[in-house]
């Protein structure tokens, strides 16, 4: 968990491409295995768990039941009335829900593990733009902030006698009303918001300093080559394992 | 029966504490009402209560003798109206006039009516000339004025202020002023929260006082300003003609022109 | 000597046909802490954004006449650079969060970054204005989930730490709550006992007159009064411009017309009034 | 790439929040399509509008990053990466075609900027789900994300001109 934010990217892609660039199931199994331990020992486990559920456990029964039971293959046999069952469906279908699972996990596991300010700090001190760490920074800053202004707005129209809920076309006719003072105030707002930013010293030409400094460890380097070299290897010579 | 009550109302945000607690409140029309205490004490919470933005976990809220459990916020809205703090929530539309029109024409009314009660409001706020304007071209202060008259051109019974004060300059406060005569002459119940107390003692006859989700106590602002404990446990201080007064020896003393009255 | 100095300013936003500001001159000495009063529209925001070379850099428009700050043209050509020498507070507190920072002690110490002041320093600052402030208990907070009150304490101290010679605050406290305001204008207090220049515009002038040392009233973009305080508000001309005044001084012209020197506090209105029995 | 002075403090702040809204209102309002079993978004709507209205650039970055975030968000990380591209690309070339394509009027132009960013679109997660399941999911993806690229052109479309007004105001 105290990894640089980047030797845990570096994990977390390392997985992602042998996912790829594997086409056995058992492979797959393995790699979840590998995200499931390196989320016991950083303690996320039980959410990491929690959160695929909540997220993409549908889609991944929704696809597993397609493949097997819907999509037509060569051993297809009819079970009922659209209904089929084959064997490589099922194969396929495996195939294709733990490579989901296998991609989709490590993912969650890396923003469980590294919240957005660390990232962010890490991104500060790489050479990076400053412009472009500040629009990274500010997005994802503002969406929550617009999220709770959304529901002041959804509560002022109401107030005027707009009805939020109700038929889809009843919903439709709120949008003007709610995106409306939404994307105004925003606008309106932005001014105050650059010229704050210039009262902070933004458009200061000398280079910035940073109040934190996060450092990698030697533990941070020596992962990184290690993670490297597993890389290439697989490059080169993993055909034959995968 | 009072045309507006709420009958020990309780609510939490949290299910753990609650933002307001077993709050009784009557109000009659023809009144206005200013609700002060600090922010987090349960102003808003309550008065959002009045038009069905919250809904009391506990207790009820009755208006004109009927419950308003399950009447929809946009139905309510005919006889609660309710003008937020910061109008930029509210603004959308690219004239004054159809900002104020917009509820209106929602609710299909002759084109003829409409007009007349855009041009009443409007008149009442001071926008008459500036019908055309896009609102975002006036001043902060104004556009609050616009969002006051798209509420009163709705007409409702009840009509809910929240800190209608804030950032408005000394001319802006004396319209405010009369507009909240205007309303109750016409038989409206005007509810205010507001922060500002020499705006309590110039123009509100009845003063509620909230502190820690409970309503502490209801009286004039006589009764109010002179409950040293209550100030102390509300953290409010009472307008500087009030402190003067006292100073000088009088009590129940909270506007020039009653301090004047008793000096001489 | 001035800190900071109008000339006969004149100023048009683009695509307006009026002038804004007409004929503006304005002195503010060093260590004086100045009042502007004035309805709304009259124009006190724009000069703000005037000292503050807002305008012309950052707002178009016509502008004429001269902006002399420590005795040089006020140079406008990099606005982040001048952040070090004039700090600028606005309205709204939920503007002034920058968004790229997830505590309210890295916010306060983004321009301090900005500005290229070395970490350890840096850090010694902010901890000396989080203790100013008395912003201890909300120091981890994101600033996003503050009140506004509070959201407006650390715009002030994200002003504060860069330590400029001149600050500018437009209505800091109009959206507070009293204990905010209240709050706030300790912290001006503090910064005029540490001989700062300060120039606070604001309608709450009970306040206002407690600190500041001069009053300026702006009607229609033009100065229509400055002055020492307790003259000031003796001054007829600053309620026909619309501008209020603080309603101990409104009592005590109302029972001593004609006074030259009014009482703007509570014990002030007391000690004049026993005086002027005696 | 971009470079520094290309773009005023002003009109980055401004990108931050198009991006922001445009997560914010992909989340909110969600159209039910029966058609599609899914929902269509409003996300390429509002690219398409944001790459017309600013150039390619903008609608490249918006694009890109707002694809990514709304992934990130919605729990699809496996297509967060694919998404910042696709989108990407999707905004930058709308951006292109309109402002540096010289097509007639405007309908024209948005139309046919339109239909190069959908193609870009849906042959980027035909590309997408090829990859990261199969060609059979790719191909059911077609039908699927035409639907959501044409419904989002006639929206950005029939929005374009009073927001265009708008930013007559605000510049």
């Amino acid at each position: 968990k105290s990894l640089y934010p980047s030797t845990k990217a570096l994990i977390v892609l390392l997985l992602i491409l042998l996912s790829m660039m594997s086409s056995k199931w058992q492979v797959q199994l393995c790699l979840i295995a590998v995200t499931m331990i390196l989320a016991l020992f950083s303690g996320t486990l039980v959410r990491l768990i929690k959160l695929f559920f909540e997220s993409l456990a549908l889609i991944v029964v929704f696809l597993f039941v397609l493949q097997v039971f819907f999509i037509s293959y060569p051993d297809s046999h009819k079970i009922w009335w659209v209904i089929k069952f084959s064997q490589t469906g099922l194969n396929t279908a495996i195939m294709l829900a733990s490579r989901i699972i296998a991609i989709s996990l490590p993912i969650i596991w890396y923003f469980l593990v590294t919240s957005s300010d660390v990232i962010i700090q890490a991104l500060d001190q790489t050479k990076l733009p400053k412009k472009a760490i500040f629009v990274l920074a500010s997005t994802i800053q503002v969406v929550p902030q617009l999220m709770w202004q959304s529901n002041i707005i959804n509560e002022a129209q109401q107030a005027r006698g707009v009805e939020t809920t109700g038929s889809l076309w009843q919903r439709i006719k709120t949008f003007i009303p709610m995106m409306g003072p939404l994307v105004l105030s925003s606008v309106e707002q932005n001014e105050e918001k650059v010229l704050t930013l210039q009262a902070r010293g933004f458009s200061n030409p000398t280079p910035r300093t940073t109040l934190h400094h996060i450092s990698k460890k030697k533990i941070d380097y020596l992962l990184d080559i290690i993670l490297c070299l597993i890389l290439v290897v697989f490059v080169i010579w993993g055909g034959k394992f995968l | 029966m009072s045309y507006l009550s709420l009958d020990d109302v309780s609510y939490s945000y949290d299910n753990k504490n609650n933002a307001v607690e077993s709050v009784n409140l009557e109000f009659e029309l023809g009144e206005a009402v200013a609700i002060i205490g600090q922010n987090g004490a349960g102003k808003t919470t309550t008065v959002k209560m009045m038009n069905g933005l919250i809904r009391p976990d506990k207790g009820r809220v009755l208006l004109d003798g009927k419950d308003t459990k399950g009447i929809s916020v946009a139905q309510l809205s005919h006889h609660v109206g309710y003008v937020f703090q910061n109008p930029d929530e509210q603004i959308f539309q690219d004239s004054v006039e159809k900002e104020i029109a917009f509820s209106l024409k929602k609710q299909k009314l002759p084109q003829t009516e409409i007009t007349t009660r855009v041009k009443d409001a409007a008149r009442l706020c001071h926008l008459d000339n500036k019908l055309n304007e896009h609102p975002y071209n006036l001043p902060y202060s104004q556009r609050k004025f616009v969002t006051i008259a798209a509420i009163i051109a709705m007409n409702p019974e009840v009509m809910v202020f929240d800190e209608p004060t804030a950032g408005q300059d000394h001319n802006s406060i004396i319209r405010l002023n009369k507009i909240i005569k205007k309303l109750t002459s016409m038989h409206k119940l005007v509810i205010t929260i507001t922060h500002d107390m020499s705006f309590v003692v110039n123009n509100f006859k009845r003063v509620i006082v909230f502190a820690q989700a409970h309503k502490q106590k209801e009286g004039s602002p006589a009764e109010i300003f002179s409950d040293e404990s209550l100030l102390r446990k509300s953290k409010l201080e009472p307008p500087v003609i009030g402190q003067l007064a006292k100073k000088l020896g009088f009590s129940n003393v909270l506007t020039v022109t009653d301090l004047l009255r008793v000096v001489n | 000597m001035s800190l900071i100095e109008l000339q006969h300013i004149n100023y048009r936003y683009p695509l307006t046909s009026d002038l804004t500001i007409k004929d503006l001159s304005l002195k503010v000495e060093p260590g004086e802490v100045l009042g502007v009063i004035g309805s709304n529209g009259s124009g006190k925001t724009t000069v703000c954004n005037i000292m503050r070379g807002f305008i012309p850099a950052f707002y178009k428009g016509e502008l004429e006449g001269k902006v002399i700050f420590e005795d040089k043209p006020l140079d406008t050509s990099n606005l982040g650079r001048l952040a070090q020498k004039i700090g600028y507070a606005f309205q709204n507190p939920f503007t002034q969060i920058t968004g790229v920072k997830y505590t309210v002690y890295d916010e306060i110490g983004y321009g301090l970054e900005n500005l290229s002041v070395p970490r350890e320093e840096a850090n010694e600052k902010v901890e000396q204005v989080i203790k100013l402030l008395n912003l201890e208990k909300i120091r981890n907070q994101n600033p996003y989930d503050l009140s506004g009150g509070q959201k407006q304490m650390v715009a002030l101290a994200s002003v504060i730490v860069l330590d400029p010679e001149l600050i500018i605050l437009d209505e800091p406290t109009s959206q507070l709550d009293p204990s905010s305001t209240l709050a706030v204008y300790n912290i001006v207090k503090n910064l005029k006992k540490q001989g700062k220049t300060i120039i606070i515009v604001d309608h709450k002038v009970d306040l206002l007159a407690q600190v500041c040392d001069e009053i300026a009233v702006i009607q229609d973009g033009q100065l229509v009064v400055k002055g020492e305080t307790h003259h000031v508000f003796s001054d007829e001309k600053v309620v026909a411009a619309g501008g209020q005044i603080p309603e101990v001084s409104a009592f005590y012209l109302k029972k001593y017309p004609k006074s030259k020197q009014v009482p703007v506090t509570v014990d002030e209105a007391y000690e004049m009034l026993k005086e002027a029995k005696a | 790439m971009v470079k520094e002075d290309d773009f005023s403090l002003k009109q980055l702040v401004l990108l931050a929040l198009l991006t922001a809204i445009n997560v914010v209102v992909s989340r909110i309002f969600i159209i039910p399509m029966p058609l599609t079993h899914g929902n269509i978004n409003l996300c390429d709507a509002i690219i398409y509008l944001v790459a017309l209205l600013y150039g390619p650039v903008a609608g490249g970055i918006v694009g890109g990053l707002s694809g990514f975030l709304l992934d990130l968000l919605g729990g699809y990380g496996q297509f967060m990466l694919f998404s910042l591209v696709v989108h990407g690309l999707e905004g930058f070339f709308v951006g292109l075609v309109f402002r540096y394509w010289n097509l007639g009027n405007q309908i024209v132009k948005g139309v046919i900027a339109g239909v190069v960013g959908v193609f870009f679109m849906v042959a980027g997660y035909f590309v997408t789900n090829t990859v990261l399941y199969t060609f059979a999911a790719g191909l059911a993806s077609l039908f699927t994300n035409t639907i959501q690229g044409v419904v989002s052109v006639v929206i950005a479309i029939v929005l374009l001109p009073s927001l265009q007004h708008l930013m007559a105001r605000y510049g």
